[in-house]
C-alpha cells in the first residue's frame, strides 16, 4: 500500500427512531460539525467527500448527496456517493481510504446518513411497513420480491441454513446477543435503545420472521455519522493520537443467491476478513484483536460472523456467547457501541459510525464503552441480499 | 419488563409535516429471461437453462453462463423440488402486511442446480423444514410472474 | 500520484432507444464481455468491480448492481456502486482510478448501465415523460420539483442566463453543434441516432423548453459500457498500446443552484478541468488537447463546456463553432463519438462510453471516427441540477 | 428530411412484458424548515433565514449557515422581486403533462441573497425575461408547499 490512512476525527448524531426536526441533509450537517471539530479542521479543510446513502426512497429524495454537499459548504469540492445496501457506511470509508491512499486527496470527509421515518401508509397508520417496502424493491424484483420477501426473511433463509448444517445458532443462544447488545447500548450517549432485558424477555418476544423474534432484530434509525480521513502527513499534525485503517477486505457474493454453493456460511464476509487480516498481518484474530463492532441486523448474523471473521471454528459462535468471549467483561467484546441492536441501524450511517467507535476504542477516548487495552478492532459492514457485500476493516491504535 | 422509552430533547419549533409519494409505473420486459415467463403463462411449466460446458442447470434461468461466459440453452424440467431453508414470515412489507403468516423456502427443483425462492402453502406455516419434498401447483388464471405459482407439500393430495 | 493507471480494455453496447430483448444485468454481461476480450482477460482475473448506474427506478430495481456483480460471474469478488446524476460513468471511472492508484487493485472492473425506457405511463401510452418524472425526483423534492421543473429546464436556466451575460450561445449556435453531432455519429458503429439535419431542421423542430427545441436534446437511451484499468504492471504485459488516464478532475458545485453566486456559468466543469489539466501538466488546452468528448445533454451545454475548459474565453463558444474548429475537420473535433445528442445518453454507461471513446482514439483505433493525429484527448461527465457535478480525465495515448 | 430510424436487428424470441408499479407514501416533516412553510400555510408570507455573521440571507432558507457552520435567524421578506434567469416549458414530466406550457424562474426576492424557483404566470409565457419585476400571488388554499405560490409581473393588477 502506498499512502497510509488515518482517522483524524469523529462525529455523529444520536441514532433515532425518528428526528422528526431535522432533515437529511441537516442531520448530516450535526454530523460532518461534530466530526470537524473532533479533527480540529474546518470545512474550508476538506478536499473530497464521499457520501454513504443507502436508499433515495428513504429520503424522499433521488440524488440526496448533491444537496448534503452544497448544505456542508462544500461547493465546488469534488464529491460522490456509494450505495450498497446495508453496507452503504462500509463502502463510503473504503471509498474514502481508497481516495487518500491513492494521493489524489490527503483529507476526506466520508459522511454516511439515513432517514426513513419519513415514510408512511396511510392504510395502516404505520412507517414501518412502508420502510420495508422500500427496502424489498432491493430485492430481486423480478424472482423474489413479488413473493413477499422481507430483510427479516434474507437474513432468516441463511440463518435456517446454518442451523440445518451445524445445529446452531439456538434461539437461547441468539437471545444472549440480544440482550448483551441491549445492555452495552446504555454505556453509548448516542444509542437509540439501550435495555435492560432477559433471554425469556428476547424468547418471549413477538414473533416477527422464523426464529427471528421482535427483540431479535436491529430498528430502523435515522442518523448521520462522519469520519475525517486524513494521509500520514495530516495525521502527524494531530495533537492526540489518531487510529488507523491498517487492513481493509471487500467482497460481494452472489446476489441471486440461490446460485450460491453454500447456503450456509457467510461468504462475503469470510472473503473480506482474509483481505483485512492480510493487510493487516493479522495471523490469529481471537488473539490479536481486542474487540470488533460487527453488523448485528439481527442476532444471528452476529454469531454467524464470529465464525467467518475467524474467532471460533464454523459452527462453534453460539459457543462463544454462550462462554461469554463478546461480553464487555469477556476477552474479545463485541459491538461495545450496542451494535445495530443496540445502538441502531441508520443504515448509510452505520458503516461510518462503526469505523468512528473503533476509532475511539484505539483511541482510548470510548467513555463508558472503553475496552481495557484496545489497541486494534475489526469492524463489519454487511448488506445487500443474504449479506451479499462485506466491507471489513481493521482499526489500530498508535 | 419491556421497552424502555429513551426520553429525547423536544424541538424549539413544531415540525410541519406533508402528504407525499414517489411513484413509477412500467410495462417491464423480461427480456432474455422472457420464454421462462412465457412457459409460466401459457403452459403452466418450469424452464430452466443449462450450460452445456459446465453441466450446470440454472433456475433461476440465466441466457448466459455465468461460469463461462458462453449462451445456455432452455431444457424443460419437472415441477417437483426439496426445500433447502425456509421461513415463516409474520410480519411483512405493506405490500403484503394483510398475508401474514406465509412461507418462503429456497427449493432445488428436479434437475436444478441452483435454488428457487418461492411460497410454500401449509395449513401451519410452522411445519416447513429443510429436506420436505414440495411440488408446484400453478394457480388457474397466470399473468406471467413469480405468484403464478406456489409449492405444496409433495404428499398432499390436492390444494 | 503514486500509480499510474492504465485502459487496457474498452466494450459497449449498442445505445439504443430501448432493448426490450435484454434485462439490465443482460446488457451489462454483453458490455462486460466485451471489454474483457478488447483487454485479452478473462473475468476470474478482474479483482474488484465499479458499478454506475444512476436511477434505480429506471431499472425497477434498487440496489441493481449487485445483481450485475453475480450475472458476471464475480460472486465473491469486491464490488460497489456509485450514482452521480448524469455524470455517473465518470464517478465509476474515478473510483476505479482512485482503487487501482492506490494499491489496492490491480485490474478494475468499470462497469455503467442504464435501462430506462421499461417505464411507461399508462394514461399518456408514453415512456418518456414517465422516464422525465423518475428524473425529477432528483431535483430538490421539497422546493424545485413541485414547481415541474424538467431536465431540459435545468439546462435551460443556465444557458439563459448565459445569453443574458454574454449575448451567446445563439440558437443558430447550438443548431449547429446538434447539426455536427448527428454527423459525427455516422462513424460510430454503437449511435443510436445518427442523422443528416440541418441548423433549419434543427431550429424548426418542436420547442421542448426555451431555447431547446427538440434536437437540442439528447434522447435517453439504453446500453452498457465497460472499461477494464489496471495498474502500470498489467499495462506492460499488452500486446498493443493502451491509453492512460493522466489527467483527473472532479468538481460538485452547490445543488441548492440558487445559492451560487454566479448562475451563468459550468463552474463545476471550470474547477475539475483546472484539476484534470494541473495533473496532467497541461497548460494551453486549445493547443494541447487533439480532441475532446463533452457531455453534451443539451447543445448549449457543449458550447459552454467548451468556454469552461478554456478552449476559447467565457462568452466565446458561440464563436468556435461557428468558426468549425470543433468539427471532425477542426483543430480540436468535439464528440467524434457523436455523444450524447447523436450516440445517446444512457445516464450510468455515458461516461464509461466517452472514456472509452477516448481511448480508443489515442490508440489509433477508433475507426471512421478516428481523429488523425490523436494523442491526447479530454472527457467530461457531468449531471446534476444545472450540471453540479463534473469529472474530467485526460486520456494519454504511449 | 426528418429522422431517419436505424434498422435494428431483431430478437429470436417474442420479449414478455408486465406491467408493474413502484411507489412509496410519506407523512414528510420539514424538519428545520417547518416555520417557512408553516408561514407560506398560515400567513401567507415568505421567510428567509440570515446569518449575521456572513450577512447573508438564504432564500430557500437554511438554519444553519454552510459557509460559517454558525445558525441563522428567521427573518420576513416581501413579496416582490426580480427574475435572473427563466424558461418556458413545452414538455414535461408524466406529472405535470397536461399544464404546459409553463414558466419556472430563478427569483432573487427583495432583501434575500440567493434565488428561489418558481413559476411565473404569463398570458403568453415567451414573455419571461430576466430583469422582469415579479411579485408573489397566494393561492387562497394552502397546504404549505411550493405550489402555494407563483409569481405574475410585478405591474399585473390582479390575478
Ligand atoms: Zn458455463
Ligand atoms: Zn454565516
Amino acid at each position: 500500500m502506498s499512502r497510509r490512512v488515518a482517522i483524524l476525527g469523529y462525529g455523529t448524531t444520536p441514532f433515532r427512531a425518528r428526528w422528526i426536526d431535522r432533515t437529511y441533509y441537516e442531520l448530516a450537517f450535526d454530523a460532518a460539525k461534530a466530526a470537524l471539530k473532533d479533527a480540529g479542521l474546518s470545512h474550508d479543510q476538506i478536499e473530497s467527500a464521499v457520501y454513504g446513502i443507502y436508499n433515495d426512497l428513504f429520503e424522499r429524495q433521488f440524488m440526496p448527496d448533491v444537496y448534503v454537499h452544497d448544505y456542508l459548504g462544500l461547493g465546488l469540492k469534488p464529491s460522490l456517493r456509494v450505495t450498497t445496501g446495508g453496507a452503504t457506511g462500509g463502502a463510503a470509508v473504503h471509498t474514502g481510504f481508497a481516495q487518500i491512499a491513492s494521493g489524489l486527496y490527503d483529507i476526506v470527509l466520508v459522511l454516511g446518513v439515513e432517514k426513513c421515518s419519513d415514510s408512511f401508509n396511510p392504510e395502516l397508520k404505520s412507517s414501518t411497513p412502508e420502510v420495508l417496502k422500500g427496502i424489498i424493491y432491493s430485492a430481486d424484483m423480478t424472482f423474489e420480491a413479488p413473493l413477499g420477501l422481507t430483510p427479516a426473511a434474507s437474513y432468516a433463509l441463511p440463518t435456517v441454513a446454518h442451523m440445518e448444517k451445524y445445529g446452531s445458532p439456538t434461539e437461547l443462544q441468539m437471545a444472549k446477543v440480544s440482550v448483551k447488545n441491549h445492555k452495552n447500548a446504555f454505556n453509548n450517549p448516542y444509542a437509540q435503545r439501550p435495555e435492560r432485558i432477559t433471554v425469556e424477555d428476547v424468547l418471549q418476544s413477538k414473533k416477527i420472521c422464523h426464529p427471528f423474534k421482535f427483540y431479535d432484530n436491529c430498528l430502523y434509525s435515522e442518523g448521520a455519522s462522519a469520519l475525517i480521513l486524513v494521509s500520514e502527513r495530516f495525521a502527524k499534525r494531530a495533537k492526540r493520537p489518531v487510529a488507523w485503517i491498517t487492513g481493509l477486505g471487500a467482497s460481494t457474493d452472489m446476489a441471486f443467491t440461490g446460485n450460491r454453493a453454500d447456503y450456509a456460511d457467510f461468504g462475503s464476509s469470510i472473503a473480506a476478513g482474509r483481505a483485512a487480516y492480510k493487510m493487516a498481518k493479522i495471523k490469529n484474530p481471537r488473539k490479536e484483536l481486542d474487540f470488533a463492532e460487527l453488523h448485528d441486523a439481527f442476532t444471528s448474523a452476529e454469531i454467524l460472523s464470529y465464525e467467518a471473521f475467524g474467532f471460533c471454528k464454523p459452527g462453534e459462535g453460539g459457543a462463544l456467547i454462550d462462554a461469554g468471549v463478546t461480553e464487555m467483561e469477556g476477552d474479545l467484546p463485541v459491538n461495545p457501541s450496542g451494535g445495530l441492536i443496540g445502538c441502531g441501524h441508520a443504515v448509510g450511517a452505520t458503516g461510518v459510525m462503526q469505523v468512528g467507535e473503533a476509532a475511539l476504542q484505539v483511541t482510548r477516548r470510548a467513555g463508558k464503552q472503553q475496552v481495557k487495552g484496545a489497541q486494534q478492532g475489526l469492524v463489519q459492514s454487511i448488506g445487500g441480499p443474504a449479506t451479499s457485500w462485506t466491507f471489513a476493516f481493521v482499526i489500530k491504535g498508535e | 419488563m419491556m421497552a424502555r422509552k429513551k426520553k429525547e430533547a423536544e424541538p424549539d419549533f413544531v415540525p410541519f409535516e406533508i402528504s407525499d409519494r414517489i411513484d413509477m409505473t412500467y410495462r417491464y420486459s423480461y427480456g432474455g429471461i422472457s420464454p421462462f415467463f412465457r412457459a409460466i403463462k401459457e403452459e403452466a411449466k418450469l424452464l430452466g437453462s443449462r450450460c452445456a460446458r459446465c453441466k450446470k442447470t440454472y433456475l433461476p434461468p440465466r441466457v448466459n453462463c455465468s461460469q463461462c461466459y458462453r449462451p445456455t440453452k432452455w431444457v424443460p424440467l419437472g415441477t417437483e423440488g426439496v426445500v433447502i431453508t425456509c421461513t415463516a414470515v409474520y410480519y411483512a412489507t405493506s405490500r403484503f402486511y394483510a398475508k401474514t403468516p406465509f412461507v418462503c423456502a429456497y427449493i432445488r427443483v428436479d434437475g436444478a442446480d441452483t435454488l428457487l425462492l418461492q411460497n410454500i402453502l401449509l395449513d401451519d406455516v410452522a411445519q416447513a423444514r429443510p429436506g420436505m419434498r414440495v411440488r408446484a401447483v400453478f394457480r388457474p388464471e397466470r399473468k406471467g410472474e413469480m405468484a403464478d405459482f406456489y409449492f405444496v407439500p409433495a404428499s398432499a393430495s390436492s390444494f
